[in-house]
Order: C-alpha cells, then structure tokens, then sequence
C-alpha cells in the first residue's frame, strides 16, 4: 500500500514537472514549480529526511516561486505573433524523448543490475544540529555564499529590467 | 713525380687567364699571348714526346680521388697533335678574328681548351679525365655563344647533349672504378660483360658524342653556322676527335678488353656505319660550305669508331690513324671555307662560284684536303681508309658496304663543294675578291702539306705514332704501313672513286651546274620526303629527346600538382568539411545540447556496465 | 594558513558592500591586492619545502572550524592560476568595463568565484568541494551576464541549464559514494574504495561525475554551452571562464575525484582517451571553421582541454605532469589569447576575423604576444605549451595509447592552422581604410597580455632546468 | 673552458642579439643593419675558430644537467662545425645583398631580427646534442621562416607563409613521435646515452620513419616538398636563406647527425632513402622544366638537389657521405648565388615569369654571368665545386651496389642541365622581354659576383674542403 503510495507521487512529481516545463505562461510554469517542489518535500519526507523536506518546502516551494513571480509581474505579455512563433514546432524536438526513455527502461531492466548494496550510512547516526555546525561548518559557510551570489545576481539582473523600463 | 707534365695544362692556362687580365685597350697583346702559350706548348710537348713521365699529387686523399697524369707513346703523340693544331688555328685567327667583337674571350677560350685538353690526354686518374673533359663544356659553351648574336641556341645544344654524355661518361667511369677499385686508368682492366658492359656503353657513349657521332651530332651543324669558324676547325674537327677516338681507343683497348665479334664491338660498328651514311647523305645536300663541312665532320667519325670498333689490329690502327688524318683534312677544309668566308663574306654557295682563280692557294689546299678526305690515293685518307675497310670486311661485309658507299657520297659531296664554290661562273659581286691573308694561307699550306706527307709517307705516323700505341702481341707481327696490303680493296676504292667522278659528270650535265650536280640524289623518289623532313629536323635526335624531357616533366608536373592538390585542398576541405558537420551536430538548441550530454552520459554508463565483470 | 584563501574573499566582498563612503571606490583595488597576495602567497608556498598533504600546518582558522583542507602541488598550481586569472581579468576588466556600476558589480562577483575557486581546490571533502563549484558556478552565471546583452543571458542560460544538469549528475554520485564509504572526506572515500571491490554503484558514481565534470569543463559531447558562453561573456568574462573557471571545475575535480580518488583503472582511462580525442580533434577542427575570434578561441578550449584529459588518461607519470602543466600553461595562453581578442574587440569594435586586417602595424604588442600564445597553444618549442605537450604525448606513448598519440599530435597540426589563420586574418595583410586609425590597447590589457607571454616564455625556457624532483611530484598525485 | 664558450657563443650570440635588433633599428637604420652583419660575422668567426680544433679529431661538449635526463647539452664535432661554418658564412652574405635589397621595404627591423634569430637557431639546431634540443632548434627555425616568408604580408604570401610552417610542423611533430619512440627504445633524449644504450643495434625502423617524415619535410623531399615552391613569394634574400643555406639543409643536416653520425640504423634504409630521394629528383626536376617562375623553378631545382644530396649520406660510404657533405657546400654557395640572382632580376624588372622576360645579358651582364656560373655549378660542371660532389654521391651510389637508383639520379642530372639552361636562356638570353632594367645595387652585384666566384674556387681547391669533410667522418658509425 505504502509503496503504491510512493508510486502515485512520483508520477504526479513527474505530471507536475512536465507541466512546469511545458507550459507556455510563465506564471503557470512558476506555479508549477511551486507544486513539483511540494510534491517532492512530501517524497523527501517520506524517505526518512524530515529537516531536507523542511528545506526543500521553505526555499523551493516557497522562495523561489515568489522571486519568479515577481520577476514576471515585470514582463509584459506577448503578443500574438510571438505565441505563433513560439509555439511552432516547440514539442517536435522531443519526440525522440519518450521512446528513449522508454529503451533505456527496458534496457536497464534486462541488465538486471546490482543494485542492492549494504548501506554502511545505517549504522551511523548523527545529530542534524552537529552535522551542520561541527562536521560541515566549511559547507555551511559555502551555502551562504551561494546565497549571497544569487542575492547579485537577482540584484544586478533586476536592476537591469528596470533599466530597461 | 714528374711535375713537368704539370706544364703543358698550366702554360695555356696562364695564357688564358693573361688575355683576359690585360684591358681591351693594349693592341697586340692577345694575340701575342696566344702564340707565345701555344707554341711554347707546341715545343714543350714536343720535346716530352715518347718518353714515359709520371705525375701524382694526392688530390683529396679519399675514394682515389686523385691527381695523377701520366705521359706514354699513346698520350703524347695527342697532346702534339692538339698543341700543333692550336698553334696552327691560333696563327689563323689572328687575321680571321680581326675587328671582330669578343676577341679577348676568343683567345682565353683557345688557350683554354688546349689546356683542358692537354689535361684531359694526360689525365691517368679517371676523374682527372673527367675534370677536363667535362670542363671543355664551358669553353666550347663559351666559344659558341661569342659567335653571333643567335648563337646562344646553338651553344646551348652544344652544352645539353655534350653535357648529358659527359654526365654517362661520369657515370660510367665511377662504375668502372666501382669494378677494378681502382680509378687509376692504366690500371683498370674490365671485361665487357655485366655490369662492365653497362660501364662500357656509357663510357662509350660519352667517347662518341665528343667525337660527334651520330646520334650526339646534331649541334655540330648548328655551330658551323653560328659559331665562328675557328672554333670549328678547332674543337668539332680537331681537338675533339683526336679526345673523342682517344678515348674511345683507350676504352677499347686499356679499359676493357674488347674482344672482335662481341657484342659491343658490333654496336661500336653498327654505330659508326650509321653514322657515316647518314651523316654524309645529309652533307651531300647541304647548300652551304661550312654545314656541308659540319656534316663530314661527323660522317667521318663514323670511320674511326668502325675502326676501332672491329676490335681488330687493323681497324684500330686505321680508326686511329684515320683520327689524325681527319683532324688535319677537316681543319684544312674548315680553314679553306673561313678563308672564302672572310673573302667574299658569305658561304652560302649559291652566291659563291668560280672564285678558284681570285683564291688560287686556298683552292689548292682545298682540292689537297678534299681529295684526301674522300680517299683519293696516295694522301693520307687513302691509306687510313683502306686500313678500316679492311677491318671492317674482317668483321663483316655489311660494315664495308656501308663504308664504301659512305666514300662514294663524300667523294660527291666533295665534288659538287669544290665545283660550286671554286669552279663555274663568278659572281658579280664577287669579281673583287682577292687571295687571304699570308697568316691564313700558312696553316692551310702546312696541313695541306702534312696531308701529302703523311699520304706518301704514311709509315712516319704509322710506324712510330701509332702502332706502338697497341702492345707487340696485339700487332702479331702485322706492319700497316705503305701500300695496302689487299689490292682488291684499292681496286674497289678505284672503282667507287671514278663512279663518283662520272655521278658528278652526270649530275652538272642534267642539272647544269655545280651546285645541283646531287640533285638527282636529292629529289630521288622515296629520298625526297625523307629529305624534306630531316631538313626541317624531324629526326633531329635532340629535339626528340627534348620532347622525350617535355613529355616527362608534364607528368612529373602533374604528380607534384597531385601531391599539391594534397595539402592546399584535400587536407583543407577535409577539415573544414568534418568542422561545418560537426558544428551542425550543435544547432545551438538547449535541446540539442542536453541530448548529446544525455546520449554521451548513456554511452558512458553502459560502458561501464559492458565491462562491470570484465 | 590556507583557508584564508577563501575567508579573505569573503570578508572583502562584505567589506566593500558597506555602506561606508568611499570603500565602494577601492573595491577594484583590494580586489586587485588580492589577486596579487594570492600569487605571492602561493609563490612562497612553492618554493618553500612541503610535504604532500600539509594538514599538519598552522591554520588556526581552519582548526577552530574544523575545516577540512589540503594542498599538495596540484593544489599550489591552481591557487596560482586562480590568482593570475584574476588580475589579469581585473587588467582587463579595467579597460572594458567601463561603468563604475558595472565594474563594481563585476569585482564582487569575482571576488566570489575566486572565494569558490580556492574553496574547490582546497577542500579534501567531496561534499564540500561540490557546494564550492556550486559557488563558482553562480557567480559565472551571473558574470556572463552582467552585462544585460539578449545573447549573453541566452548564453547563461544555456550555461546554467546544463550545469544543473551536471549539480544532479555529481550530487547523485556523491549520494552512491555516501552510501558505499558512509563518509564525504576524501580520505575515508579513498579507503573505502580501496578496501571494498564496490561493485556497480560505485562505477555508476564515476560515470556520474565524469559526466558531471566533463560538462562542466565542457568537454566534447558535453560542451554544447561552451562556445556561447565563452564568446557572448563580456571580454574579461571570458579571460576568466576560459582561464580558470573551467579548468577548476571541470579539470581540477576530474584529477582529484577521478584519478585520485578512484585510482586509475584502465576503463577509466578508455573512457577519457575517447572523450579527450574526440575533444582534440572535433575542437580543433570546429574552431577551424570559425570567422569569431572568440568563438574560435573558445572551441580552441574545448581542443586543448582535450589533451589535459589525455594527460589524466595516461595515469600517474609523466602524462599527469604534462596534464597539470598543461593547465598552468592553457591558463597562461589562452587567457592571453582572450586578453588580446579584448584588445582587438575594443580598438576595432568587431570580433568578426573577416572584418580585420593588418592590424599587426598599429597593434605590434598585441600581435606580438598573440604569436606567443598561439605558437604556444600549438605546442610549438621553446614556448610553455610544448614541453606539457611533450609531456602528454609521451605518457601517451609510453601507456601504449599509441594511435592516440598519433592522432593526438597531428591534431596539433590543425591547432596550429587555426591559430595561424588568426594571425593572418587579424594581424597581417593589408589594412583596411575603416581601421586606419586604430591604436594599440592601453594600460592594463597590455600589461596582462606582456605579463602573460612574459610566462609563456619564462615557463618555457626555464623548465628544462626545473628539478627532477618537482616533476616526479607532480606525476605521483597518486603516492604511487 | 674557453672553447665551451665558443661554443655558447655560436648558438646564443646571434639567438639573443637577435632581439636587440629591433630595438637598436629604432635609433638608426644603418646601425642596425651594421650591427646585423656584426652578429652574423661573429658567428662565423665563432664557427670557424673552431675548426683548428675539431680538425685534430676533438669534439667540444657543454654538459648541463636537466630535465629528463639530458647530460649534454651542445656538442661541436667536425661535421657541426662543418655545417656551422657553412650556413654561416652563406648568411654573411646574405646579410650582405639584403642591405641593396630590402631598403625598399617596410619591416626591416623585423626582417633582420628573423634572419639573425633563424641563423641563431640554425646554430643551436647543428650543435645540439640531444633530441629535444634539436626539436626546439627546429622549430624555432620554422617560427623564423614563418615570418620571414609572410615579410610582404599580402595575403597570398601570408598563406604560403602558413602552408611552409603547417607542413614543416606536420613533419616535426611526426619526427617527434619518431624521438619518443627512440626514448622508449632507450630510455634517454641524449645522443651519447642512445648510442651507448644501442650498444651496436640499430634503431628501431619505426623510429627511423618517423624521424624521415620531419627530415622530408624540412629538406622538402617529396612528399613533403610543395611547401618550398610557394615559399618564392618570400624576399630574394629570404629564399635564398631558406633554400641554400639554411632551412632546407636542416633535413639533410639532421639526417646527417643522426643517421650517418650518431645512431646506426637497418641496412634497409640505405635503398629507401635513395629512392625516396631519387623519385624526388626527378619530379622536382620535371616541375622545373614545366614551371614559368623564376623563382619557383630554382626552388623546384632545390628540391631536386636536396635530392642528391640525401643520395650521397644514405649510401653510407665514406665517398657518398662525403660527397652529399660537399653537396651541401656546393649547392649552398651556387644556389644562393642563383637566387640571389633571380632576386636582382626580380626587383629590378618586376617580372618573374621567365617568358616576358629576355635580353637581360645586355644591361645585367655581371648578374647573367654570375648566374651561368651557379648554374654551371648546379649543374656538376668542373671546375665548379658541384662537380665533385655530384661524382662523389654518384660514387658512393654505385660504391653502395645502387646501379639502379643511380640511373636513375643520371636522369635528374641531365634534366638540371635542361632546366637551368631554359631559365638561363629565356632570361637573359633571346628576344628582349617586357621590361629593361639596369644592373642591381652595388651590394647586390658583388653578392652574386661573389657567390659564382666561390663556386668556383671551392671547385678548384676543392682539396680543403674534401680534407675537412674526411676529418669530419672519421670513425662515424654510418660511415665504412
């Protein structure tokens, strides 16, 4: 029952994901994401990895989606020749996706890999609160960069569409 | 170590250099020079003559490369023979080159040649021999281009055919010494067979095309016209038959053994039958002095390589013999034709004509040195001729068919010459002329006399120049001088004689002059066409080996083209073309991009699965 | 000591976004002073005797925070190139972006990058180094695009697309070895690797990150965002993710985590001799067909970023020590190359080769230090290129890759066509009438560009008196 | 000690001085033109001071440890010094015609730099004692003809410039491959390890071929050769540097060195090389023939001589080698003397195709003589020098069993006389052509007058040459 569960989710992370990708308004594609990111908190969740899914809820489906919106809200709608242009043979490229995929299914499948391996992770548990501060300080202080980075960027890039206006 | 060998090289070279050094300006000089070196040269040779002399200086101390000369009977009876004749046509210049431009170049190149060819006789190191003998290409090159101002064609023709033999000499002479390991000449004996026979053909094609054999005759006709005459006497009359046979002689006899019936003594003999009919078919036709002259220059070379080609003692000592007298006939003819030519200032003979009563003395030397040249007896090409005949009819009838008919024509030649030019009706403007020079007139009188010397008393140069030339065993016994020995042979020289007389009698009487007493040979059915095309130089073996050249190069052009086409287009568009693909592998596309990452990720990961047990 | 390296970054980028007055105008220079004390420090560090893993140095910093780092000469060569890189696109940014806005702008963002760069090559931690080259890979992004041109945020884009790509491909490799070794150091990675045959999800982990890494060093079938990236980049931009970006995030990491970490195995070295081949050759002959000049300079990164990985192929000896003295020397001379493409660009206005000519008369700097980068990028003696060239192909050779050898000298042959085409379109012939008046670069480009060839040159003379030693040092990454 | 320095000084003081050049030609024009003639001078002075020396069978080494092994580093035998003094004194003049022939022309600084560097390179490249040494040399040679053959930068000479250097570097990078596979062969780059390390064996074939592509190409032997005839469009003085004295004579002086006098090799190569050389010679000779560009046929002509001259060292003889080293001699002075010619003809009518020119023996005379005389000695007519080396390599050809092969070179020999009389002919000969021009600058004239005049004297003493080329080969262990 459970592992159905599992199942059901991942193909609505999968729907969600395609739409997010395949849609044409922005807006919905941001709201999309917001939805894929939920959908793969609850999966994280699931799997045993509380604090991640916290994580991934806050920042993926709460943050980010709000910065794209607001971004978008700068755009202005395209016109009707831009949605005839955009749309033609958008997918055509694509069509080979499925299929490979779907080899690629069988093709695993036949090769029966060996997958199963003992997982010496299980026997080690540490506190989250240690991990971060004590065993992992350099990342933590990497993260932060990264944040400050992406603070640039949104900052230089946004400065540079209002310009524009 | 004899270093007075050194001499005979050194005093013409000198000379030469001296002409040149003294400005234009100092009159006499030159000429003064000249005949001071040559004949100082003339005495010195003289008085080394039959002694056995040795000279040697380690040139360069490796591969036997080195500098000996070495003087025995053989050598310096040539290097009289060479130093007389230049003295000679030095003397005769003097008058001949007058007011002519390049005078200074003129004399250096004399001297010169006399050098390099002193040093070339004398040479007893192979490359020695080559040293000189190729060197004579820049005199003779130089010698022609001073003629006219056309005559640098001709001078190159010279240089390309004596320079491509001179080039198989060469070779031939390192594959001798390749053989023998040694490069000293007097010690090289080879037999004619294997590889000695490839060293032999191409020696002996460098021997026949000094001494302007058929097939390497060609620009011997070209340089009567072009280069100034003494220069015709000199070097394709004298100075390079007496190398060309000598070396042939040497060859024959020193470097390799050639045995009478073998393989190379008939193409030796086949050779020199050609050439005397050929050659002497086209003199018969020539409507100028100095080509028809040219053109016997070269017939009668075909004598002396039959002489010496039949490998026997009689033809040797004829073709040798025959050399000698050749030189002087043919140089007393050349010497008469400058005469006319200086005189009356052409040589076409058509313009010419009954001028043998204003020339009386060179008529005379001219009907001394023609009567010799076709065999009349008793002057010396009587007496060598009938010696070849009579090897050649030991050696095969075919070859005395051939020589004799070869008599008969130059006696025609001859006849129709003399009557043209000195006989019939004087021109108009020829009424003015008058006698040469006495400096021109000497060298005609004293060859002419040397024909009649050496005809009348032919065992002088045969007993003590020639035979001693071939070793007591090889003579057996046999003595070649005074009468012939086969009185048949002189009845058949006889006969062939008096035919020709009454041809010519015949020809004047139908033609109704001199000058077109051969045209019945001429205009004879089937002789005609070929005629026609052998004056317009179909046959011409230079120009054929000329466009044998051209046809080579356009294919050896196109094979560099193709390597060419290589690198500037099939290395180039390769590049580009797999460039443009593969750039259009990457549209730009996001999509694009990602499936190759994806498909490169794919390949990757099943490589990694394919050799997961392996 | 060496995590300064990356908290000295750090605390520069606060410092200058103060909001004290005049602290804003001395961003460029601290930022320059930076570039400076990294390349003395790393300098000192070099000639000063070091054992291989100096963990047991002074680092206060790093003990209080329990950091884990390393730094071995593989690592000293990169800090070098990092800190060269860097002032040399400083140079160059000084006369390209001209905005104070935008300059400020761009120092920050270096600065950044740089903070990541040191954090990659120092950390001796998988997990670590990965959130580093995350680091360095957001301040690109934005670096490439700062400049607000439709083609270079298309060109991030494309840039950032694909790296994602790359983050899951790595991260998924990381979880697999997490899950093999149960730890992210380097050492217990090492260990575990060692001991244990691991089997499937650990050669899927290595295909993983070769994948990962060959993207992000954008080598051939995973370059497709290179070329747009390199030429759409603003001129000091692309010194930067040419010189060093790539080459840290892609090459650096392929050596610590491929080679080092999972010790050389021979279907390790097949699968990089085919990718770096078809680099060599398809980027050489790709770059051909160009009329851009950086677009032709950057599918010449994709052909020499190639033989640093048939260097890595060759496993430990002297095809490793080509491979990492090759990236020294690429950095070298392709960021010359790029500095003399933003001379050209600057004075003439176009990138277009078609459209120059004869600019060697009126630019005899440039054209002179782009025949050193050019000869050396071919690998043509004495200059700095050929000696890792040299180096590669011997490894090659004596691994008996023997055909890739081959074929990997001949495409040397193609490098050299193109880079001569570059001298002959831009540099030589006859001067058009419309570039009459053009001048040579000033100020920092040519002082970058002379320093640069100053290296190529310095490296190429000096190294057959390098010690024996040295080499050996830098061909035994594995201890081996 | 002092003749180490000699040594050093051969090779580095005109490599070095090289770049004062440009700098000093700032102040004045005349003095660096001066100064370029000091520094060739010296060289030559240099070489020659060493004759004395090697003559009585010493060989000067300059050993230096460094990388890879190598212990020495330049060596100066009879051969080296041969070579040396040869390319060299040709170089002065040169050095001397280009002061008439390039005062017209833009970038004269950088032509003299060029010239002195490529002389100084030439050096480096005949002393050099061990395989990479050589490679750098080489290279740098090819660097300096690059440039040099481009001088007029117009964009035609511009692609010949990169044609000769990319197939020049195509066979350098392939000889390269040959060295690396002599190393792992072994074990060193030196040439006195390798032969001791062969200890009597011969190289492997392989090595051999490999090392054959670089010499082809740098001597321009088929198939390698197309380079040298699209190398005319360089400057007359340029041409002749490349053909006669130097770059062309780099093959067949490597070739020299490595195959005559250091390494033995397998008996089969003294049949291949011959005919490699001798199909050379007559295509070459064939293309001259065909060929309408003055300059272009004397190139052609060069590369069918190149010809002979790898006939003459791959007999393996003492005659044949030391013909093909008097070759180098002989050919060197006339065909410098020919091109220097075709230069006067060239600058002065501004005609090259042989069929609108003629006439010229009338207002050129001194160059018309001067010219046949090359010729003559091209053409292995005595007394000129080019006699005896063509009788030696013929030698040696039949001395080695070649009967063959030496027909075949009889061939080529003839078509010289053919080829060179045509130009001769259609040049200063005939009908007048297009243009009349006077006789060359002073400096010009008595360059070739000089040059015709030395065919000729090294032709009639040629014993002090041959005595020198014999000390040279004394106990070599391609020589029997």
């Amino acid at each position: 029952m459970l592992g159905h569960l599992n199942l059901l989710l991942l193909i609505i992370l999968l729907v969600s994901a395609l739409w997010t990708v395949l849609t044409r308004s922005l807006i919905r594609s941001a709201i999309g994401l917001a939805l894929t990111s939920a959908v793969l908190a609850v999966i994280i969740f699931r799997l045993g990895s509380p604090l991640a899914a916290v994580c991934e809820l806050s920042v993926c489906a709460g943050l980010i989606p709000v910065l794209f919106v607001s971004t978008i809200s700068l755009t202005h709608p395209r016109t009707q020749a831009e949605k005839l242009e955009h749309r033609r043979g958008r997918l055509k490229r694509f069509i080979f996706l499925p299929f490979v995929a779907l080899g690629l299914g069988l093709f695993l499948s036949l090769m029966k890999l060996p997958l199963n391996i003992p997982s010496p992770l299980a026997q080690r548990v540490y506190d989250v609160r240690e991990v971060i501060w004590n065993m992992r300080s350099l990342d933590l202080i990497g993260q932060v960069i990264i944040f400050l980075a992406g603070v640039f960027g949104v900052v230089i890039l946004l400065k540079e569409i209002k310009s524009h206006e | 170590m004899d270093s007075i060998l050194l001499w005979p090289i050194l005093v013409p070279l000198l000379g030469g250099l001296l002409v040149l050094a003294v400005p234009r300006s100092v009159r006499f000089w030159k000429e003064s020079i000249t005949l001071l070196a040559t004949g100082v040269n003339l005495w010195l040779v003289c008085s080394l003559f039959d002694k056995n002399l040795y000279y040697f200086w380690s040139w360069l101390g490796f591969g036997n490369i080195e500098f000996s000369l070495r003087l025995y009977h053989f050598s310096s009876f040539i290097v009289i023979a060479a130093g007389a004749f230049a003295f000679l046509i030095g003397l005769y210049s003097l008058s001949f080159m007058k007011y002519r431009n390049y005078l200074r170049q003129f004399y250096a190149y004399l001297l010169w040649s006399l050098a390099l060819a002193n040093g070339a006789v004398l040479a007893d190191n192979l490359i020695v021999l080559l040293f000189f003998l190729e060197a004579l290409l820049i005199t003779s090159f130089g010698f022609i281009a001073i003629g006219s101002k056309d005559s640098m064609k001709t001078a190159i023709k010279a240089f390309i055919i004596m320079g491509i033999t001179d080039i198989c000499l060469m070779t031939g002479a390192i594959i001798a010494g390749y053989l023998s390991g040694t490069l000293t000449m007097s010690n090289i004996h080879l037999t004619v067979s294997g590889l000695g026979g490839l060293a032999f053909i191409l020696m002996m094609i460098g021997a026949i095309a000094k001494g302007g054999s058929m097939p390497f005759h060609s620009w011997i006709p070209d340089a009567a016209i072009d280069a100034p005459l003494p220069f015709m006497a000199y070097i394709p009359a004298a100075l390079e038959k007496l190398l060309g046979i000598y070396l042939l002689a040497r060859i024959c006899l020193d470097l390799f053994q050639l045995q009478a019936g073998s393989w190379a003594s008939i193409t030796l003999m086949t050779i020199g039958a050609i050439t005397i009919l050929l050659a002497v078919m086209m003199a018969l036709i020539q409507k100028d002095y100095k080509r028809l002259l040219s053109y016997h220059a070269i017939s009668q070379v075909g004598y002396m390589i039959l002489g010496v080609g039949t490998a026997l003692p009689v033809g040797i000592i004829g073709g040798l013999f025959h050399m000698i007298n050749h030189a002087m006939y043919k140089s007393c003819l050349f010497l008469t034709g400058g005469a006319v030519e200086k005189q009356t200032g052409t040589t076409d003979l058509s313009r010419l004509g009954g001028i043998g009563r204003k020339m009386p003395i060179t008529f005379g030397a001219f009907i001394i040195a023609a009567m010799a040249i076709s065999g009349v007896p008793p002057l010396n090409g009587f007496f060598s001729k009938e010696l070849v005949y009579d090897g050649a009819l030991k050696s095969g009838a075919i070859f005395y068919l051939a020589a004799v008919a070869g008599s008969f024509f130059t006696a025609a030649s001859f006849l129709k010459l003399g009557h043209a030019a000195f006989l019939g009706k004087i021109s108009e403007e020829n009424k003015q002329v008058r006698e040469a020079s006495p400096v021109m007139l000497i060298p005609m009188i004293v060859i002419a006399a040397g024909c009649i010397l050496f005809g009348v008393y032919n065992s002088l140069p045969l007993q003590h120049l020639i035979q001693p030339i071939l070793s007591v065993k090889q003579l057996a016994g046999e003595r070649f001088a005074g009468w012939p020995a086969s009185s048949m042979l002189v009845v058949v020289t006889c006969v062939v004689l008096i035919g020709a007389l009454i041809n010519h009698y015949y020809g004047v009487k139908s033609e109704g002059s001199g000058l077109k007493a051969v045209d019945h040979i001429h205009y004879a059915p089937g002789l005609k066409g070929i005629y026609d095309r052998a004056e317009k130089r179909y046959f011409d073996p230079y120009d054929i080996g000329l466009k044998l050249a051209g046809y080579l190069s356009q294919i050896t052009w196109g094979i560099d083209k193709a390597v060419d086409w290589i690198y500037e287009t099939a290395a180039v568009s390769v590049s580009f073309f797999a460039g443009r693909k593969a750039r259009e592998l990457y549209k730009g596309y996001y999509a694009s991009s990602l499936s190759w990452a994806l498909l490169g990720f794919l390949v990757i990961a099943l490589y990694l699965m394919v050799t997961l047990n392996g | 000591m060496f995590s300064l390296l990356i908290f000295v970054p750090l605390f520069i980028v606060m410092l200058i976004n103060m909001p004290f007055g005049g602290i804003r105008k001395s961003a460029y220079i601290l930022a320059f002073l930076l570039a400076l004390a990294q390349i003395v420090f790393t300098l000192l560090a070099f000639f000063t005797p070091l054992s291989p893993l100096s963990s047991g140095r002074q680092d206060i910093l790093g003990n209080f925070f329990n950091f884990r780092i390393g730094v071995d000469n593989l690592t000293l060569v990169l800090l070098f190139c990092i800190g060269l890189t860097l002032l040399v696109t400083l140079l160059t940014g000084r006369e390209v972006v001209v905005d104070q806005r935008q300059r400020f702008n761009f120092v920050n963002l270096l600065v950044i990058a740089m903070a990541g760069l040191n954090g990659i090559v120092l950390a001796q931690d998988i997990f670590t180094m990965y959130v580093f080259l995350e680091i360095a890979a957001v301040a690109s992004y934005i670096l490439i695009s700062f400049q607000k041109g439709i083609l270079a945020l298309e060109a991030a884009f494309k840039y950032l697309i694909l790296s994602a790509a790359a983050s899951v491909l790595m991260l998924s490799a990381i979880a697999l070895l997490v899950l093999v070794s149960g730890d992210t150091s380097f050492a217990i990675i090492s260990q575990a690797l060692r001991d244990g045959s691991g089997g499937f999800p650990v050669k899927l982990a290595l295909g993983l990150f070769v994948c990962g890494f060959a993207i992000k060093g954008g080598i051939i079938p995973f370059h497709g965002w290179l070329p747009d990236a390199y030429t759409e980049a603003p001129a000091p931009v692309s010194i930067f993710l040419a010189g060093i970006v790539t080459k840290t995030l892609g090459l650096y990491t392929l050596i610590r985590v491929v080679t080092v970490l999972f010790g050389q195995a021979a279907y390790i070295s097949q699968i990089l001799l085919v990718m770096g081949i078809l680099s060599v050759v398809f980027g050489a002959w790709m770059a051909l067909t160009q009329n851009d000049f950086k677009r032709m300079l950057a599918y010449s990164s994709i052909s020499q970023v190639g033989y640093i990985i048939l260097g890595l192929a060759c496993g430990p000896g002297w095809g490793l020590a080509g491979a990492i003295l090759h990236i020294l020397n690429h950095t070298v001379f392709k960021s010359l190359l790029f500095v003399n493409s933003a001379a050209v660009e600057t004075k003439t206005g176009t990138r277009n080769m078609d459209q120059l000519a004869g600019l060697s008369d009126r630019m005899p700097v440039t054209s002179f230090t782009s025949i050193i980068a050019s000869l050396s990028a071919a690998g043509v003696p004495p200059l700095a290129g050929f000696w890792s060239k040299l180096l590669i192909i011997i490894g090659l050779w004596q691994a008996g890759f023997k055909l890739v050898a081959v074929i990997a000298v001949l495409a040397s042959i193609i490098t050299l066509g193109y880079l001569l085409s570059i001298q002959r379109r831009v540099f030589w012939g006859k001067l058009g009438s419309e570039l009459l008046n053009v001048k040579e670069a000033k100020g920092g480009i040519m002082i970058s560009a002379v320093l640069l060839a100053a290296i190529a040159i310095g490296v190429g003379l000096a190294f057959p008196f390098i010690p024996a030693a040295m080499l050996n040092s830098l061909s035994s990454l594995l201890g081996g | 000690m002092r003749t180490e320095a000699t040594l050093l000084g051969i090779v580095f003081i005109p490599l070095l001085g090289s770049f004062l050049l440009p700098l000093i030609g700032r102040l004045s024009a005349r003095f660096r033109n001066y100064c370029a003639l000091g520094l060739v001078l010296v060289t030559f002075l240099l070489s020659a001071s060493l004759i004395g020396k090697v003559l009585s069978g010493q060989a000067i080494t300059v050993s230096q440890q460094l990388v890879f092994g190598f212990s020495t580093v330049f060596t100066a035998d009879g051969l080296a010094v041969f070579m040396a003094s040869v390319a060299s004194f040709i170089s002065l003049l040169i050095v001397i015609y280009s002061f008439g022939y390039i005062d017209h022309y833009d970038h004269q600084s950088e032509y003299y730099f060029m010239v002195v560097f490529f002389l100084g390179a030439m050096m480096g490249l005949v002393m050099a004692s061990n395989l990479i040494f050589l490679y750098i040399f080489w290279e740098l040679t090819a660097i300096a003809s690059w440039r040099l053959i481009g001088f007029f930068r117009e964009k035609n000479q511009v692609m010949r410039a990169d044609k000769a250097f990319l197939v020049t570097f195509f066979g350098a990078v392939v000889m390269l491959l040959g060295f690396i596979v002599v190393y792992q062969q072994t074990g060193s780059f030196d040439y006195a390890t390798i032969k001791a390390s062969l200890n009597g064996g011969t190289l492997s074939n392989l090595a051999v071929g490999l090392i054959l592509f670089g010499i082809l190409s740098k001597s321009a032997t088929l198939p390698f050769h197309t380079w040298l005839p699209d190398a005319g469009v360089a400057p007359s003085p340029v041409t002749a540097l490349l053909h006669a004295a130097i770059l062309v004579k780099i093959g067949v002086y490597v070739f020299a060195r490595l195959f005559v006098a250091t390494f033995p090799i397998e008996q089969i190569w003294h049949t291949v090389v011959p005919i490699i050389a001798g199909v050379s010679a007559i295509v070459a000779a064939g293309a001259a023939l065909v060929e309408t560009d003055i300059k272009r046929i004397i190139a052609y002509s060069t590369i069918s001589q190149i010809g002979f001259i790898f006939f003459g060292l791959a007999t393996g003889n003492m005659v044949g080698v030391a013909g093909g080293l008097l070759y180098i001699l002989a050919h060197g002075l006339s065909k410098a003397g020919l091109f220097l010619c075709a230069g006067i003809v060239e600058q002065n009518t501004h005609v090259k195709d042989i069929n609108r020119l003629g006439g010229l023996m009338k207002t050129m005379p001194f160059t018309a003589i001067a010219f046949l005389a090359c010729s003559f000695s091209v053409m292995g007519i005595p007394p000129f020098s080019g006699f005896f080396a063509k009788y030696m390599v013929f030698a040696g050809g039949i001395n080695n069993g070649q009967i063959g092969t030496t027909i075949f070179f009889m061939a080529g020999a003839f078509m010289t006389i053919l080829y060179l009389l045509r130009v001769f002919y259609k040049v200063f000969m005939g009908e007048t052509g297009e243009s009349q021009a006077p006789e060359g600058s002073a400096s010009m004239v008595y360059t070739v007058v000089i040059f015709a005049v030395l065919s000729l004297l090294s032709g009639i003493l040629i014993s002090y040459p041959a005595q020198f080329v014999q000390a040279a080969l004394l106990n070599l262990p391609g020589v029997k």
